[in-house]
């Protein structure tokens, strides 16, 4: 199909750069523009004492006060060479600040992702194979109910019940202070923050497997394998959810960013140390280092992942090749 | 000699929102080996549900209310879907009207004919399974076997599909090939060559064949006995010739006169007014009494029986009884093109 | 009947054409659902005939009490009836979800179309757009905006959810427009002599509409949650207005006080009219004659 | 005004798939239609016959030709808008899928009156109804169906309705293309003798697009083969069908099946090596009104 891979890369590549350019401008000149004072975080209450010209010369200082493009062009230079300048909030390197909680997150989402994915497929196969019986109904009554229910929402009542009254699971943290390296700790801290993050997605995708392999079964070559002497378990195993396949995985890819990067609620309720708060903050309070890096790194995994879902979809997917070739049969036909 | 296939009043009945549809009332007829039996009717009038029931590859919402399916000397009615997998594919299969939609687009060709070997033999080594899909390949005209055992479905035109799916149909060299209208989505050159090739594998093999199609002029070409199907119900039945050049049931003649082919010089096609009647509630006598010119008043109230025009020819029509006005068939005219 | 009277014939008599049994859509329509919805949305907006108390009294003498005679629903760590605080908060969440999803709604809608028409480089460019714009994770994106825009009332709020909101409609509408705009009876109009917007008014309109509803229904549910959980976080409606997230915020010290009804009274008043909504919304998108399955 | 209704000069028209493929639909075609007559114009599927109908409806605009309609150069812009009422309410077409050739929110009433609601006119049977019910009797159903949505309607009855609508205005042409194709044998009688009934009475010509041979046979005056968007031969339907001489209408005509059992039986098919088909050449008048094309050299 393809020329040359290399030119379909280079393609794929180019727009990867583009778009990520694009991003850092938006959000560099947005956070420029928005109200609020930067200095607030980086001196924090002294800010009002300050006279004018203290606020004149730490403006200064800081470089704040050169016309936009050039703070950019001056940010993405210190980029280039790997020191994303300091965060006014903790006065310590934006790379520090990150670098000490994104490991927790990565943590938290990743094998929340892992859970979540595992489980929808397990679950979409189940309900579609007990399709209009007692089990679907069910799993789908409760799958509605789950998704119904707001994930801080959800937190609150774990919490309630299993860490304030039934006092089994530790609700803050990522660690008991003093048990740092006990890893049986810190799995019986993260046990509920996962579930909570599994159970919010887990519906929504088990939903999509669960319709797309019913749609399968309605095809025709159903039929073709009923007739050739197929049981309905190989049918649904090897034909049905081969053909559904293709489309989970570039999903998978597309909500990477869903999974893994929206665990800020369950960070926040469970004052689990990830990066989630911090984004916020940093938005809230014009700290615009961490801002930076912290919205790139969003963006890039965002534009990232669409591109590798994009990329799976037309490699695994003959499909994808053959609506190309019925798009060219059905603008010929007669 | 004994029959393959023994179908005794089936009846079939498929549940919707709007009702109960009877699709197939109180059908009978059998199937010999080596023979081509073709089943003609137009949309809705219960032939490709009747084809279906037999390998029970209905619908949920699709039930057997009565009757008898007599497979190879067996009873196979009440046979629950362990023991028909047995028999699907090894005594009987299918092939589909639609090429485009019954091969499953992600898998290569060879593999789903080489899958269809596999059920019925699974000690074959996998150097004999090739062999024979592409022996099963060239049978059904598939040319550069080797090269196409590994293309997907959409690398094929229509045609090609569709001797695909009769070679997967034939892998277990069954006894019986069911094929619901496999020429329809096709066009008329390819249709042409499907045809012969069916009639090929027909003679070759000695496959008794049941071939459901509204095209007249398709069963005409391989079709030893005809049977017409009218809402739900076998209206006449009988070998080719006799239903071509001999039909007595009204249905048929209008069937046949409204055939552009048969009717070069008229001035106006003569058509059968009115529709085909839904089969949620049939009405109390012969369905087609509504729109047939001849009908008399008893088809107003009774469903005819099968008469016996000849021992091979048979029709559900009062116009047959003896007591029933003698009229002449319209198709007088007609006949040989 | 004699025999002979039997068989003469009588020829084509035209039954009665037997009116064809509708099919009736009730069979599956979610009452419970509905009238529930109706229950909770009528008694917020009549909140004030309901209300025993002000909801935004602080009545330090008993904070923190379990539901009893006076305080139905018993009252929270800062001493506010929930009885009250409920319809009233009840009413903001229902507005600021019905604000967000109208201006969705309206972006998606003109996104939609102008992608659908548009020759395909741009509707391409659009498609990528949107799609990059859903991926990334909608809370970030609202709490970005909310950061930028400083303290949230319901009006700004509405606004910030509305605009994040629009891509998954917007996307449906576009696959829809697309196809409608190439079947065959809008090529006839056209060569008829249709203009844009005749075609517009009398074809695309109205076919699409069906289809975007339950996206529209969703969508309402998804601002409900997004606004609750931006007063939950603190980032939403301040604490002196009073959404069933702001009255949820105070959960955190309820914890300490394992004060429950803080935390499940709202909740259930929450997840029953998002489950309302939900199932209205199923029951629109239902096609009304699903195939049977093959297998 | 001439005899020629319909006046098509080396129509080419190109499909463009991504920057590089070109699929050539439609290979200069030429071929004529005089008034009151009804052309078939037969081919398998990919062979373009539906895209030279919408070329003549301007559907598409075609990479090359012209189409003269009553003289006035349908593909020329500027023509096309001086004449533009005249060309949009004396052409129409009908499509095969009935389905989606109508508007599942329309009442039959609106669908029917739509042309005219489009172009304003007053409706010389007082009212829009009363000039939809004229013409749902005309097709041969009775005004009960005016208030049904074409979800409540048979195959059948939605191509009346079809037709219905694009004869409201009185159309000097009818492009069909292929509107019978996806009905049962008894109601595509129906439809064909509506058709020819229309085509005796209104006089208004049919451009009668179809795959089904011995419908054309039945229908037509003249019929043009088409084979991969070339015209390979044209001929009144007697000569065409009596003897043949492209290679491919051969092969076409002698694969139509025949209700016939006994001619069927022994009558083998003449298969057609596409690899021999050669594009280029002319159309080679061998008898008066039958064209053939073929090389020059080759008499």
């Amino acid at each position: 199909m393809r020329r040359n891979p290399a030119l379909y890369y280079g393609k794929k590549a180019l727009v990867f750069l583009l778009s990520v350019f694009v991003l850092s401008v938006a959000v560099f000149y947005i956070s420029r523009l928005a109200p609020g004072d930067p200095l607030m975080s980086y001196y924090g209450e002294r800010t009002e004492k300050m006279s004018v010209e203290e606020k004149e010369a730490a403006r200064e200082k800081l470089g704040l006060n050169d016309p936009i493009y050039i703070q950019y062009i001056r940010w993405v230079e210190n980029a280039a060479k790997g020191e994303f300048g300091i965060s006014f909030k903790y006065k310590q390197d934006v790379m520090e600040v990150i670098g000490s909680r994104i490991g927790f997150t990565l943590i938290l989402g990743g094998i929340g992702f892992v859970l979540t994915f595992a489980g929808a497929l397990l679950l979409g196969v189940l309900c579609a194979w007990h399709e209009d019986k007692w089990v679907d109904k069910i799993l789908c009554k409760g799958g509605t109910l789950l998704s119904c229910i707001p994930e801080f929402w959800l937190s609150l009542a774990l919490i309630l019940i299993f860490a304030v009254t039934l006092r089994w699971l530790p609700s803050s943290g990522a660690y008991d202070i003093g048990y740092k390296d006990d890893w049986l700790n810190r799995v019986t801290h993260l046990i509920l923050p996962l579930t909570i993050v599994v159970l919010q997605h887990l519906w929504y995708y088990a939903y999509m497997v669960r319709n797309k392999l019913l749609e399968e079964t309605r095809a025709d070559y159903v039929l073709l394998g009923k007739s050739k002497g197929l049981s309905k378990k190989d049918i649904m195993l090897k034909h049905c959810l081969r053909n559904v396949l293709p489309s989970y995985i570039s999903m998978m890819a597309i909500s990477v960013p869903h999974v893994v990067g929206g665990t800020y609620i369950v960070e926040t309720v469970f004052s689990y140390p990830g990066i989630g708060a911090l984004s916020y903050e940093s938005a809230r309070y014009h700290d615009y280092n961490l801002l930076m890096v912290l919205c790139m790194m969003t963006g890039v995994l965002v534009i990232f992942c669409n591109l590798i879902g994009g990329i799976i979809n037309e490699r695994i997917d003959p499909r994808i090749k053959a609506n190309e070739v019925v798009q060219i049969s059905e603008v010929t036909v007669d | 000699m004994e029959e393959l296939l023994k179908i005794e009043n089936l009846t079939v009945g498929i549940a919707s929102p709007a009702g109960k549809v009877q699709a197939v009332r109180d059908v009978s007829l059998e199937l010999h080996p080596g023979e081509v039996l073709a089943i003609v009717g137009e949309s809705g009038c219960g032939k490709s549900i009747l084809c279906k029931t037999i390998m029970k590859l209905l619908p949920k919402s699709a039930k057997i209310e009565g009757g008898k399916i007599i497979a190879n000397g067996v009873d196979i009615t009440d046979y629950a879907d362990k023991d028909m997998r047995r028999l699907r594919g090894k005594l009987f299969s299918m092939i589909f009207q639609d090429p485009m939609t019954a091969l499953n687009p992600t898998i290569p060709i060879g593999k789903q004919i080489a899958e269809a070997i596999a059920i019925h033999e699974p000690k074959l080594s996998k150097e004999k399974v090739y062999n024979r899909v592409i022996e099963l390949m060239e049978l059904v005209g598939i040319k550069q076997p080797h090269e196409r055992y590994k293309l997907y479905p959409y690398n094929f035109s229509g045609g090609m599909r569709q001797r695909s799916v009769m070679a997967i149909a034939l892998a277990a060299n069954p006894k019986i090939l069911l094929a619901d209208e496999p020429t329809t989505a096709l066009d008329v050159t390819i249709q042409a060559q499907i045809l012969d090739l069916l009639r090929q594998i027909q003679t070759k093999l000695g496959t008794a064949t049941i071939l459901v199609s509204h095209d007249l002029g398709v069963v005409a070409r391989c079709a030893d006995r005809v049977a017409i199907m009218y809402a739900g119900r076998i209206v006449e039945i009988g070998t080719a010739e006799e239903v071509y050049y001999d039909p007595r049931h009204p249905y048929t003649w209008g069937l046949m006169q409204s055939l552009p082919a048969l009717n070069k010089g008229a001035k106006e096609l003569k058509t059968i007014p009115g529709m085909p009647p839904t089969l949620i509630d049939p009405p109390k006598g012969d369905a087609f009494a509504c729109r047939n010119e001849y009908a008399l008043e008893i088809d107003y109230l009774e469903q005819p029986p099968m008469f016996r025009i000849t021992d091979t020819h048979y029709a559900a029509t009062w116009l047959l009884d003896p007591r029933a006005p003698k009229i002449d068939s319209p198709m007088g005219g007609m006949g040989h093109v | 009947m004699t025999e002979e009277k039997l068989f003469t014939m009588v020829g084509i008599r035209p039954e009665s054409a037997t009116p064809e049994k509708k099919v009736s859509r009730r069979k599956g329509f979610p009452w419970v659902s509905v009238v529930l919805m109706t229950a909770i949305v009528l008694c917020c907006l009549a909140a004030e005939l309901l209300m025993t108390k002000d909801p935004g009294y602080l009545d330090l003498e008993n904070f923190n009490v379990a539901p009893n005679g006076e305080f139905l629903f018993g009252t929270d760590t800062l001493g506010r009836d929930i009885f009250s605080g409920i319809w009233y908060g009840g009413r903001i969440s229902i507005t600021i979800g019905f604000f967000a999803t109208v201006i969705a709604t309206f972006i998606a809608v003109v996104y939609g179309s102008v992608s659908g028409i548009a020759p395909a480089w741009l509707d391409n460019l659009m498609m990528r757009f949107a799609e990059i714009f859903l991926s990334v994770p909608g809370l970030l994106l609202v709490l970005f905006l909310q950061a930028i825009l400083g303290q949230a009332n319901v009006l700004t709020l509405s606004i910030v959810i509305g605009v994040t909101g629009w891509a998954s409609i917007a996307k449906i509408i576009r696959t829809e427009v697309r196809q409608i705009r190439s079947s065959e009876y809008v090529v006839a109009s056209r060569c008829m002599g249709g203009r844009f917007f005749h075609v517009l008014g009398k074809h695309l309109a109205p076919n699409f509409v069906s289809c975007v509803m339950f996206m529209v229904v969703m969508n309402v549910r998804t601002a409900i949650v997004t606004e609750s959980t931006l007063s939950f976080m603190g980032m939403g409606l301040p604490l002196e207005i009073i959404s069933w997230g702001s009255m949820l915020s105070l959960a955190e010290k309820a914890l300490l006080t394992d004060s429950w009804w803080i935390i499940i009274i709202p909740g259930t008043f929450l997840v029953t009219l998002l489950m309302c909504i939900t199932n209205v919304g199923n029951y629109m998108r239902k096609a009304a004659n699903r195939k049977g399955s093959n297998l | 005004m001439s005899e020629i209704l319909l006046d098509v000069q080396r129509l080419s028209h190109v499909f463009k798939l991504g920057k590089y493929a070109v699929i050539k639909a439609v290979d200069d075609v030429s071929f004529q239609m005089k008034k009151g007559e009804i052309f078939g114009l037969v081919g398998e599927s990919g062979s373009g016959k539906s895209t030279v109908a919408r070329c003549i409806m301007n559907v598409y605009k075609p990479a090359a030709g012209k189409i003269l309609y009553n003289g006035i150069d349908v593909c020329d812009s500027r023509a096309f808008r001086k004449h533009r009422k005249m060309l949009e309410s004396s052409r129409q077409i009908i499509f095969q899928d009935s389905t989606s050739s109508l508007n599942q929110r329309m009442t039959v009433e609106k669908i029917i009156a739509e042309p005219m609601s489009i172009h304003h006119i007053k409706p010389p049977r007082g009212s829009l109804r009363a000039e939809a019910e004229f013409q749902l009797s005309y097709v041969g159903m009775d005004s009960s169906y005016l208030d049904k949505y074409p979800t409540e309607l048979s195959g059948g009855q939605r191509q009346r309705v079809a037709i219905a609508r694009a004869l409201s205005m009185e159309p000097e042409l009818l492009v069909a293309d292929e509107p019978v194709a996806s009905l049962d044998v008894s109601i595509q009688a129906q439809i064909i003798n509506l058709l020819r009934h229309c085509n005796e009475q209104h006089g208004c010509s049919i451009l009668f697009i179809a795959h089904d041979l011995s419908m054309v046979e039945y229908l037509c005056n003249r019929v043009g083969v088409m084979y991969h968007g070339k015209l390979v031969e044209v001929a009144p339907t007697a000569a065409l069908y009596a003897n043949p001489q492209h290679p491919y209408t051969k092969a076409l005509l002698s694969a139509i099946p025949v209700p016939d059992p006994i001619a069927e039986r022994n009558r083998s098919h003449i298969d057609f090596d596409e690899t021999a088909f050669d594009r280029e050449g002319t159309m080679v008048e061998i008898a008066p009104g039958h064209w053939v094309l073929r090389k020059e050299d080759s008499q």
